[in-house]
């Protein structure tokens, strides 16, 4: 199936529900409301033999956060896109139709502050224990300021 | 008797500092967790403040084994966002590269595997021989980890004949070598009796869980991004992709030393096709504002990253997914219902490379940046000190 | 002056010196040919050859700090690395090349010693159990259970093994088993199995690779001796490089011909022998990988326990068909 | 399966060389275009600071010492370097004046005493007929 034909199966399929963007061969860029996100997923999964989930991306946008699930079959590579306000930042997991998001979506939840809504394990995953709540790192108002080195004797 | 015991953060038969709860009843484990965190260098966060040169020497410190994976896959994004063509003797050159790192890892692995099942001579002579393509790495790159080969736009050292012959002559050494494991791997009956069977992951639960790489080809899931997703060279080369169907850690074993078999015969097709001409193209500094999603077969699975541009000099955003990430709940399912015995070797069969897959959370900060020695006699203080204020915890519960 | 004599033979000769010294370079021995088989130098800085490495290894331990963790049993702690020491240099004491007079039985060879030595040589394991167990460490623990586990495995194939020749020959006392197949080279052949047997039971009693399952690193750190370390790991040491002399002076006792030739041509008999069977104890160390505790048990009692017997069989029908 | 299917192999090599060497008395030599330890050409640079911009590791550092002079000061942070030698990949001037070597045995026991220092003139560009090889200023030596 080449990209075009992908596309306007995909389209009759889903309907308005998704934008479909395609600046590469092969790469698909779709893009859903966070309502949507669990529906459009199964209907991949279910329809298109989208099985393999290799990460969820988190970008910080300013006023909302993006997510990016990126999907791959054998021919094309689905990339699902949803934003989510940046003041109420949650969306429904996903691990009911993909067991294998659990760590990526432990992972969003840790670098953004996003909430996952049932997530099975909603424990840290990366940051360590003594790490203070409400700080994300990989959004963009985070930043760490490195300590100037100091040299024992004065001499730098 | 039922207990928990733990394997890491410091153990020895983890390279890399890992936790993994075990719940076990005898020698049988019931239940397992496992726990990241503890090689955490912010590499996501510190790739947004570096320029795209910077970040390719960044990207390949991600991993100190499949270094090239990393940065291959990190560049072939960026060649894309600016809208490179790069010559196609570079290409052929990163993509050696690619396919020597490929046979150090696996043959690297298949030493740690033999170590883990307490096989040490087997593991001395495989290390021995993967001596061969680390010197060949070093000759062509110049250093034998961080290769720093990749330039955006192409390569940074051209080939000369002399190397060839020498990469030629490594590669029929290695391939003599290679048969000769795969036949001892799969005959020699106290290694046979420990990696048989052991660790099941079935097909269904590849899928499920999302497995990638060799992990998921030893159980029949043919997928290979150098197949079904032909980058640069890969449509060129005459390549199958290894898989077998025991589901097992034999199974991944197999796997590996045949797409090491396999990467003999990519490196020698590369070799005889090798074209002339510039090993790279100019390159702009900055990149349009725009997104890719760059894909690339690592020896432990696929990696990907995906990279916005802001239209500066630096990435807006730089996604990292290791393979190893990708496995860690397939590692769970595999060890419920196995021996302690087999934690090592179950473990070790995915091919961990923690620090990859933890590259991206906090920046370590050194308190205050300055550095003092302190005695013996004070650390101790210190430590006894601190044992004093945290007596014994019996029973204590994982703080999670 | 007896008294000077007896202080001198546990002391010096063939007591706890020699042993040590001999232990030590067996060990060097071992560790040598265990790299060369894989290719690599081994020791070569301390002494010639590196042949000094043990000795050094063995008093830097001796000079690391001792801990003694909290919750540990700590007299039986303390107490036993210096017991199982005693307990191998006893049986070391037992070996016929010290007390080659025949006709002589004295408190060193006596009728039924060969049983006093495998027994004393059991008692190691057990001490490795109570060590385990003593210093209540996780690891410790399975590694205690898995030391036990196995020695129901190997012990009774070890013991078969041993005795049947010991049957064949008539006698309970090592040097009269010894002088017997002197007096009839031919029927060591018949031990053969035996002696087969013998060797890898021996390689599990020493926790040696495909056995090294109580210690095995990579799965539970370092398994039974977790918590031990300094003069106590030193001691612990010693002990299993003893074990490892006197096991094969043992098979070499009874398997191999004995040490013939008084004092002196006998010390060189009982050096080249045990040097052998070490020999084949590295190799099995260096073409194996190790086992599960479940497939020692399996392959203890499904190969070697028959096979022992069998050699059993054939050691009393061949007694019955020359008597 | 084969019973001792390892045997022949380790029987061949007891008596043979060892693989290992006995590296801190016998060394092997690195291969040509080893990526070692950078210096720098102070006679040749034009502080255009390319390399301090491209370095990933930010072990470069070039500061004024004299305005008035040009006189300038870098350091090269030898403990933070990760010998990618993008500098050298950098530095516009031809003949280079960032320069890696195959030193790889620098181990030190403080890291601070890893980094080199060169204080010098800035060197001035000449026209292409002129030879490269002749000093542009008085070199100032590496204190080091």
């Amino acid at each position: 199936m080449t990209d075009a034909e992908l596309i306007d199966k995909l389209k009759a399929d889903l309907g308005d529900r998704v934008e479909i963007a395609n600046p590469a061969r092969r790469r698909l860029f779709l893009k859903v409301a966070p309502g949507d996100l669990v529906a459009v997923t199964t209907r991949l999964r279910d329809a298109y033999g989208v099985v393999l989930l290799s990460t969820i991306s988190g970008v910080d946008l300013g006023t909302a956060f993006e997510i990016i699930y990126h999907f791959s079959t054998p021919e094309h590579d689905f990339n699902l896109r949803t934003e989510i306000p940046r003041d109420d930042p949650r969306v429904a997991t996903i691990t009911t139709v993909i067991p294998g998001a659990i760590l990526y979506e432990r992972e969003v939840q840790d670098m953004f502050g996003i909430v996952v809504d049932g997530i099975p394990d909603g424990r840290r995953l990366l940051l360590s224990d003594d790490w203070p709540e409400g700080q994300h790192p990989l959004r963009k108002d985070w930043t760490h300021d490195r300590p100037k080195e100091v040299i024992p004797g004065g001499q730098s | 008797m039922k207990f928990q015991i733990p394997i890491g953060p410091q153990h020895p038969a983890l390279k890399e500092p890992i936790s993994l709860r075990m719940t076990v009843e005898g020698e049988v484990i019931t239940d397992a967790d496992i726990r990241l965190g503890y090689n955490h260098r912010g590499v996501e966060k510190v790739a947004e403040g570096k320029n795209y040169i910077q970040n390719i020497y960044l990207t390949e410190r991600i991993c100190g084994i499949c270094s090239h994976s990393h940065s291959t896959c990190f560049v072939q994004g960026v060649e894309k966002l600016m809208e490179l063509e790069p010559p196609k003797r570079g290409m052929y050159i990163r993509y050696l590269v690619s396919e020597l790192e490929r046979i150090h890892s696996h043959l690297l692995w298949l030493g740690v595997a033999g170590h883990e099942a307490g096989f040490d001579s087997f593991f001395m002579y495989v290390w021995r021989d993967r001596e061969i393509v680390m010197d060949l790495l070093e000759m062509i790159t110049g250093n034998r980890v961080h290769y720093a080969i990749n330039t955006v736009g192409g390569v940074r050292r051209d080939l000369d004949e002399a190397q060839k012959a020498k990469i030629l002559e490594g590669v029929a050494t290695l391939r003599k070598r290679s048969e000769y494991y795969l036949d001892l791997g799969a005959n020699e009956p106290s290694f046979v009796a420990r990696i048989a069977g052991v660790g099941l992951l079935s097909l269904e639960q590849v899928i499920s869980l999302c497995a990638v790489g060799p992990t998921a080809r030893a159980s029949g899931w043919d997928r290979d991004v150098r197949k079904e997703d032909p980058y640069a060279v890969y449509d060129e080369l005459d390549f199958e992709v290894a898989t077998a169907d025991t589901c097992d850690v034999l199974g991944r074993v197999v796997v590996r030393i045949k797409e090491v078999l396999e990467a003999y015969k990519m490196i020698e097709q590369m070799m005889k096709n090798l074209p002339d001409g510039d090993i790279a193209c100019k390159a702009p500094r900055k990149a349009k504002p725009g997104e890719v999603v760059s894909r690339y077969e690592a020896p432990r699975g696929e990696n990907i990253h995906y990279i916005k541009a802001n239209g500066t000099d630096k990435p807006e955003r730089l996604k990292v997914r290791a393979p190893t990430l990708g496995n860690y709940p397939a590692t769970v399912e595999m060890l419920k219902n196995g021996f302690i015995a087999d934690i090592p070797l179950i473990f070790a069969a995915i091919d961990p490379c923690i620090c990859c897959a933890e590259r991206a959370v906090t920046l370590v900060s050194a308190r205050t940046g300055e550095e003092s020695v302190v005695s013996t006699a004070e650390l101790r203080k210190l430590a006894l000190a601190r044992t004093k204020n945290a007596p014994v915890k019996r029973n204590a519960v994982w703080p999670l | 002056m007896a008294v000077v004599r007896t202080f001198l033979y546990l002391l010096v000769y063939p007591g706890i010196l020699f042993l040590f010294v001999y232990s030590t370079f067996c060990e060097w021995y071992d560790r040598k040919v265990y790299a060369r088989l894989q290719n690599r130098m081994g020791p070569t800085h301390t002494g010639r050859f590196g042949i000094l490495q043990p000795i050094a290894d063995f008093f830097k331990l001796m000079a690391k700090e001792d801990v003694v963790p909290e919750a540990a049993d700590k007299g039986l702690f303390n107490v036993l690395p210096a017991i199982s020491l005693a307990v191998v240099t006893t049986a070391g004491l037992l070996l016929p090349v010290w007390n080659f007079d025949l006709a002589g039985p004295n408190w060193t060879s006596f009728s039924g010693d060969i049983i006093v030595m495998l027994y004393l040589l059991s008692l190691p394991t057990l001490i490795l159990f109570l060590a385990a167990w003593s210093s209540t460490n996780l690891f410790s623990t399975i590694g205690g259970a898995r030391v036990l586990t196995m020695l129901f495995g190997y012990e009774v194939p070890l013991f078969l093994a041993v005795l049947s020749p010991a049957i064949l020959a008539d006698s309970w006392r090592l040097a009269e088993i010894a002088a017997f197949y002197q007096a009839k080279p031919l029927l060591l052949i018949v031990n053969i199995v035996g002696f087969v047997v013998a060797v890898i039971a021996v390689q599990a009693k020493l926790e040696r690779t495909p056995f090294d399952i109580p210690h095995a690193e990579t799965e539970i750190v370092g398994g039974t001796l977790t918590e031990y370390s300094g003069k106590k790991l030193a001691l612990f040491r010693l002990t299993i490089d003893i074990e490892m002399v006197v096991a094969s002076g043992l098979l070499a006792a009874v398997f191999l011909g004995g040490f013939p030739g008084g004092p002196f041509v006998g010390l060189l008999h009982f050096i080249v022998k045990t040097l052998f069977v070490i020999f084949l104890l590295s190799l099995i160390r260096a073409m194996t990988s190790r086992i599960r505790i479940d497939q020692v048990v399996s392959f203890a009692w499904k190969v070697l326990a028959p096979l022992a017997v069998l050699q059993l069989l054939a050691t009393i029908l061949l007694k019955g068909f020359l008597s | 399966m084969r019973i001792a299917a390892f045997l022949p192999e380790l029987l061949r090599h007891l008596f043979k060389k060892p693989a290992t060497i006995d590296y801190p008395f016998k060394k092997i030599a690195v291969p040509p275009g080893f990526r070692g330890t950078p210096y720098l050409r102070p006679e040749l640079c034009i502080v255009c600071k390319a390399c301090e911009r491209d370095c990933p590791a930010e072990a470069i550092e070039i500061s004024d010492v004299d305005p008035a002079e040009k006189r300038f000061r870098m350091i090269i942070h030898n403990d933070r370097c990760i010998h990618c030698a993008q500098c050298v990949d950098s530095c516009p001037t031809n003949p280079k004046a960032m320069q890696i070597d195959n030193l790889h045995e620098i181990a030190a026991d403080d890291r601070h005493k890893l980094k080199a220092e060169w204080i010098y003139v800035r060197a001035v560009i000449k026209p292409k007929a002129a030879a490269p090889a002749a000093p542009a200023a008085p070199a100032a030596e590496p204190k080091a």
